[in-house]
């Protein structure tokens, strides 16, 4: 077959500029071969070189004492967590891929987020998710948006499901918005943590000159074929129309027989590097690994395991089919490669060396089809510094004030229209499809604000035979919250990229954990458009201050921009998956309220009167029931917040509290009602508890008399978290609270078989089976 | 009448279950088994009489609900 | 007591059953490769839960096949016990140790969450440590846990008193609520003729810690812990 | 060679998918949509040259391991 010609056509195809052409020939010192020009499309894609991201990236704090491997440097970051261990964890995006295929996008997606994390030479202990989708439910009959929007939740979760739960990691968090901006283009964020200790830290280096490069997994397919470049541009009708031909299919079955043969590997001290086949597969796996390690590196693709006849080289190199990955060997070692794979029946081939001569050097069929400077087409690639404007949105949106915005006149109804909106609702729906108990570590599962996972001595990799000079794992507990509340970033992205990270670090609070690092997803629109770069860039802004305010370091992460559909872009949607660590379980905390009698406090402000929405501003309640996604967020004070969680933990540290769960969407009647019904003991048996609350005497204080009642009940103010003591504790913990310099007040009672909430001119008397069914079944509903 | 349906995985596409599948049947001694694929199989009973409406009604349905059109192919006959 | 814990391509529920058999309940715990032909010194076999093989074909289809197999067939055939969880239930079935199939969930989803259990009967090895009125409280973590079996086999398994737990709501109450796969009468679990092979979807190695929030699949453990210390010799 | 096998649940036992898939056609408006069920299709390449070996192995294969006799008939063809 001979290639085509390059013509400018063929390189405009392939998504490069005529700049990045010029600078491409300049690196090459001649005009590319096809498979050439494949490669550099693919390396210079947005979602292989972050060029339009990069300058903002380094403005995140990537430094603390814990830090093993830092941000960029490797396919995750890895964080010390005392005693010789160590987690490896980072989320990333598969949202072009399950607009096509919402089953094998996000299962796939499941896939490669695990890859990344063994690669590192940790074993994957959970995954969590976070997901954005078009409304699914609908005023009057639904019509084919809601029905294309249900067509992708169904199959996104379902495809997380299969792959999470053959491969046997435990599915632990995650959080789910619907929105009208997600139509067309939903999000799909998976994160996975992995645990191992230093020693066991692998690195994707191509070391050693003369070692032998195994291809090991399945063979090749024209799977996916520049998916990188794929997820780097616009998603229109046609692109996806393009990706169909190509879908990449998933098979959970292998990536676990990959995971423990590599992890079994690496035990023998056999690997010098190893990488996983990610995105731009092996194009991606042989530059990145030479140019870390400064070597080069020479493949043979006729010796590549094959699916298909006849693939060419350039669909060698660019295939992204699945579970494959690239392992550097000590020359001398092969045969334990051979060992470990065939034990395992999985495919392996020995496809090449590394060199020192800085090239990569691709041949096929005796032919060399490409020759690259590997440390050039990795490290050189173009960066851009886009022009960034703010958008004149937000001019309408700064104007907005609630004159205009009739106060609620029926706050009963109104809470459980809020339970039911599918944001607020719970998730059941969808966890209950994901295993989250395999593995024996699940402390706190999905339902609570933060999950928590024990790490134990199968946490890790086994060690090799030489095992019982190694200390044994002592018992840790991580905890791990996934955030991200789009509507706010919209309308202020710096304000409400910190409630991002803010709200991550509240929900590990309440668990009883110290934050120790994060990971983001940056889902933006195209970087060309200033408007949305101005986002992408406020956005950054706002979760450095954040993550440095809360000593979290961002210790990885992905972009995902060009993230579009018909009607226009996304909302500008980072999320952040927080990591903390509590060291002793008895400071484990849940969010249901525990027994009768236990006294609530509320932690923080009751409302934030400063500011002139009272919390209102892109509020949950506004969204739902004025149909209005406007207004000026909630203010986020980071040196409030921190104090507010320094002071629940030693709170908690105490041994006084008996249940935390933060104010977000829906305010603090959504957080009460929650606090009543969302334990759940088994299948179809809730735990339901009423409570009794008067707010009447707090708005009595000087400036918060005559407060809406909207505010008071559904409005968002930050820095908020509802506690609940036994009442013998009650006095000394508001005592407590107050010496740590957090406003706290009691609310009330827990007890009785009604949420009963007295406000000036109303009292809410909503029993507690009521509110659960709506919360709890609300998703089900629209998806039947 | 009766509608029957094959829906394939289209050929470009990985099959990982055919894979495991031939696997296993080489490993328990069955000679000469070469691809494995595997798809679904659909019989639907068709109250309607008329053939050629009922053919246009079963494409349709295929094409929409039946396969998902992105990773698989189908036939079908109606009897 | 010694147990032997099954190892096959896609099993993932193996580290769970060693942790809940070694590190909680204190016995010894030997994980055999699909491969092996032997059990070793084994008193009982647990047949883990997971995705042998990637369910693919039909859940347990493919690792009825194993060498290891053939060992846990002459191993039960001379009395020993083996538990099969979950996926290892499927197994069982598949390989004609235990009557009947196990099907998709009539939701047609995968379901992983707590269910409660009512015992049938105290007189197996797997349930003879269970207080009769008490309900168990496990979790699932299923996609084809329907139980399905022909009237012929559903009326022996009555006769013969071979099931051993149905699925019941929190008052021990047969509904349909209550049964989360559809699986016929409520079987959640069953033994065969002989009283030495059981097999059950919901997984009691993953009840056998107060911080896992419920101890009582310890119960089903520890049942087969006195039932092998109640024997003469191992059987093997 | 090629084997085309089609193992379908028996009568007997209950086909939730089937059934999901009825109602999901009627309700989108399909007209005199009866029962539906879901089975599967297996097509296995051979490249033995005996079809009278071949039938024979498959259907032991079918009867062995392909199809699960407690709850699924099958049945094939060599071509
Ligand atoms: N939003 C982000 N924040 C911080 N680091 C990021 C972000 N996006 C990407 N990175 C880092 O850039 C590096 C390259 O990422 P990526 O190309 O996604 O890795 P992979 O090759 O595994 O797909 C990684 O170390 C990643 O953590
Ligand atoms: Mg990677």
């Amino acid at each position: 077959m001979t290639d085509p010609a390059i013509t400018p056509e063929l390189v405009q195809k392939h998504n490069l500029t005529p700049e990045e052409y010029e600078k491409l020939k300049a690196v090459l010192g001649r005009v590319p071969t096809y498979t050439e020009l494949g490669i550099f499309s693919v390396m210079w894609s947005e979602h292989c070189s972050y060029k339009n991201t990069r300058p903002l990236l380094k403005t995140f704090p990537t430094q603390s004492p814990r830090i093993l491997v830092g941000a960029g440097e490797e396919n995750a970051g890895i964080l010390d967590i005392g005693d010789g261990l160590a987690i490896a964890f980072k989320i990333e995006s598969h949202n072009h891929p399950s607009a096509v295929e919402p089953f094998q996008g996000a299962a796939t997606g499941v896939g490669g987020i695990v890859r990344d994390i063994f690669t590192m030479g940790a074993r994957p202990v959970c995954a969590a998710n976070s997901l954005r989708f078009g409304p699914i439910t609908a005023a009057g009959e639904p019509g084919p948006a809601v029905a294309n929007n249900r067509r992708l939740f169904g199959g996104v979760v379902a495809g997380i499901a299969h792959y999470g739960n053959c491969f046997g990691i435990p599915t632990v968090a995650g959080e789910i918005y619907f929105d009208p901006s997600y139509e067309g283009n939903p999000l799909v964020n998976a994160f996975c943590l992995g645990v191992l200790r230093h020693g066991q830290i692998v690195r994707g280096h191509a070391r050693g000159v003369g070692n032998p490069v195994f291809y090991v997994g399945p063979a090749t397919g024209r799977d996916g074929l520049a998916g990188a470049a794929f997820a780097s541009q616009d998603l229109t009708a046609e692109s996806a129309e393009q990706q169909r031909g190509a879908v990449q299919v998933g098979d959970p079955f292998m990536e676990k027989l990959v995971c423990e043969a590599c992890l079994e590997l690496l035990a023998t001290g056999a690997v010098a590097g190893i990488q996983d086949m990610g995105a731009a597969g092996l194009t991606c796996s042989t530059c990145e690994t030479a140019a870390r390690a400064g070597t080069g590196i020479e493949i043979e693709l006729d010796k590549v395991p094959q699916r298909a006849p006849g693939m060419t080289s350039y669909e060698i190199m660019l295939s992204e089919s699945q579970e494959r990955m690239l392992i550097i060997v000590h020359r001398g070692r092969e045969a334990e490669v051979k060992r470990i794979f065939d034990k395992w029946d999985l495919p392996w081939a020995e496809i090449g060396v590394v060199t020192d001569t800085g090239r990569m050097v691709v041949r096929h069929h005796g032919q060399v089809v490409a020759d690259i400077p590997a440390r050039k087409i990795a490290d050189e690639s173009p960066v851009y510094e886009r022009v960034a404007r703010e958008p004149e949105y937000l001019q309408a949106v700064r104007a907005f004030c609630l004159d205009g915005v009739p106060d609620t006149t029926n706050p009963a109804a109104h809470l459980l229209a809020l339970l039911a909106w599918p944001t607020i609702a719970s998730k059941n729906w969808v966890y209950r499809q994901y295993d989250h108990m395999v593995r024996n570590n699940s402390v706190v599962g999905p339902g609570s604000d933060a999950a928590v996972l024990r790490i134990k001595e199968d946490s890790v990799p086994a060690p090799p035979n030489a095992a019982s000079a190694l200390r044994p794992v002592p018992e840790k507990f991580i905890a791990l919250s996934v955030d991200g509340n789009g509507a706010y970033v919209y309308l202020d992205p710096y304000e409400g990229s910190k409630i991002v990270v803010a709200e991550a670090a509240r929900n590990l609070a309440c668990t009883g954990a110290m934050p120790l690092g994060a990971t983001d997803n940056l889902n933006f629109g195209n970087p060309h458009n200033p408007e949305l770069f101005w986002q992408l860039k406020e956005s950054v802004r706002g979760l450095a201050d954040a993550c440095r305010a809360f000593n979290a370091p961002v210790t990885g992460g992905n972009c995902s921009l060009y993230n579009q559909h018909p009607n226009g872009p996304i909302d500008p949607t980072p999320t952040v998956a927080m990591v903390g660590l509590i060291e002793n379980p008895e400071h484990i905390t849940t969010q249901w309220f525990k027994d009768e009698g236990d006294v609530i406090l509320l932690l923080g402000e009751l409302v934030d009167t400063s500011d002139p929405l009272l919390g209102l501003g892109g509020s949950a309640y506004l969204q739902l029931i004025h149909g209005m996604k406007n207004g000026t967020p909630p203010r986020c004070d980071l040196a409030r917040e921190k104090e507010l969680h320094l002071a629940l933990r030693a709170l908690i540290h105490s041994g006084v509290v008996k249940s935390a769960h933060d104010c977000s969407e829906g305010g603090l009647a959504v957080a009460l009602a929650e606090g009543c019904i969302s334990q759940s003991v088994a299948r179809a048996t809730p735990r339901l508890i009423g409570a009794q609350v008067d707010l009447t005497p707090l708005t009595e204080a000087p400036g918060r008399d005559g407060i809406r009642l909207d505010a008071l009940l559904f409005g968002e103010t930050q820095g908020r978290i509802l506690i609940s003591v036994d009442a013998v504790n009650a006095a000394k913990v508001l005592a407590q609270a107050r010496i740590l310099g957090v406003p706290t007040a009691r609310l009330g009672t827990v007890g009785g078989d009604a949420l009963r909430l007295q406000v000036p001119g109303a009292e809410l008397n909503c029993p507690v089976r009521d509110l659960h069914d709506r919360w709890w079944n609300a998703i089900a509903e629209a998806m039947h | 009448m009766k509608a029957k349906i094959v829906v394939m995985p289209k050929q470009a596409v990985l099959d990982p279950q055919g894979k495991a599948i031939q696997n296993a049947l080489t490993q328990m001694g069955y000679h000469g088994i070469g691809a494995v694929r595997v798809g679904k199989y659909l019989e639907i009973e068709l109250t309607n009489s008329d053939p050629e409406a009922a053919r246009q009604q079963i494409d349709a349905a295929c094409h929409k609900i039946l396969s998902n059109p992105v990773i698989e192919d189908y036939r079908f006959e109606i009897e | 007591m010694n147990f032997a814990v099954l190892q096959f391509p896609g099993s993932n529920c193996d580290q769970d059953v060693v942790h809940a058999l070694r590190h909680v309940l204190g016995h010894s715990v030997e994980l055999r490769w699909h491969k092996e032909a032997s059990l070793g010194a084994a008193d009982a076999v647990v047949v883990p839960g997971g995705f042998s093989y990637g369910d693919y074909l039909r859940t347990g289809a493919i690792a009825r096949f194993s060498p290891v197999m053939e060992a846990v067939r002459q191993f039960a055939a001379a009395g020993g016990l083996v538990l099969g969880i979950c996926n290892g239930f499927q197994i069982l079935c598949e390989a004609g140790l235990l009557p009947g199939a196990l099907i998709r969930n009539r939701s047609l989803q995968f379901r992983c969450e707590h269910i409660f259990l009512k015992t049938s009967t105290p007189d197996s090895p797997f349930t003879n440590r269970i207080p009769p009125d008490k309900l168990l409280r496990l979790p699932i973590a299923h996609g084809e846990g329907c139980y399905y079996a022909d009237a012929d086999t559903l009326a022996r398994l009555k006769a013969n008193h071979q099931i051993l737990w149905r699925y019941v709501n929190a008052q021990g109450e047969i509904t349909a609520d209550a049964n989360p796969n559809g699986a016929l009468d409520h079987i959640a679990g069953i033994c065969n003729e002989g009283r030495n092979v059981a097999g059950l979807m919901p997984h009691p190695e993953r009840a056998s810690e107060p911080i896992l929030g419920s101890t009582d699949g310890r119960l089903i453990l520890e049942s087969m812990i006195a039932a092998l210390a109640s024997r003469p010799t191992a059987a093997g």
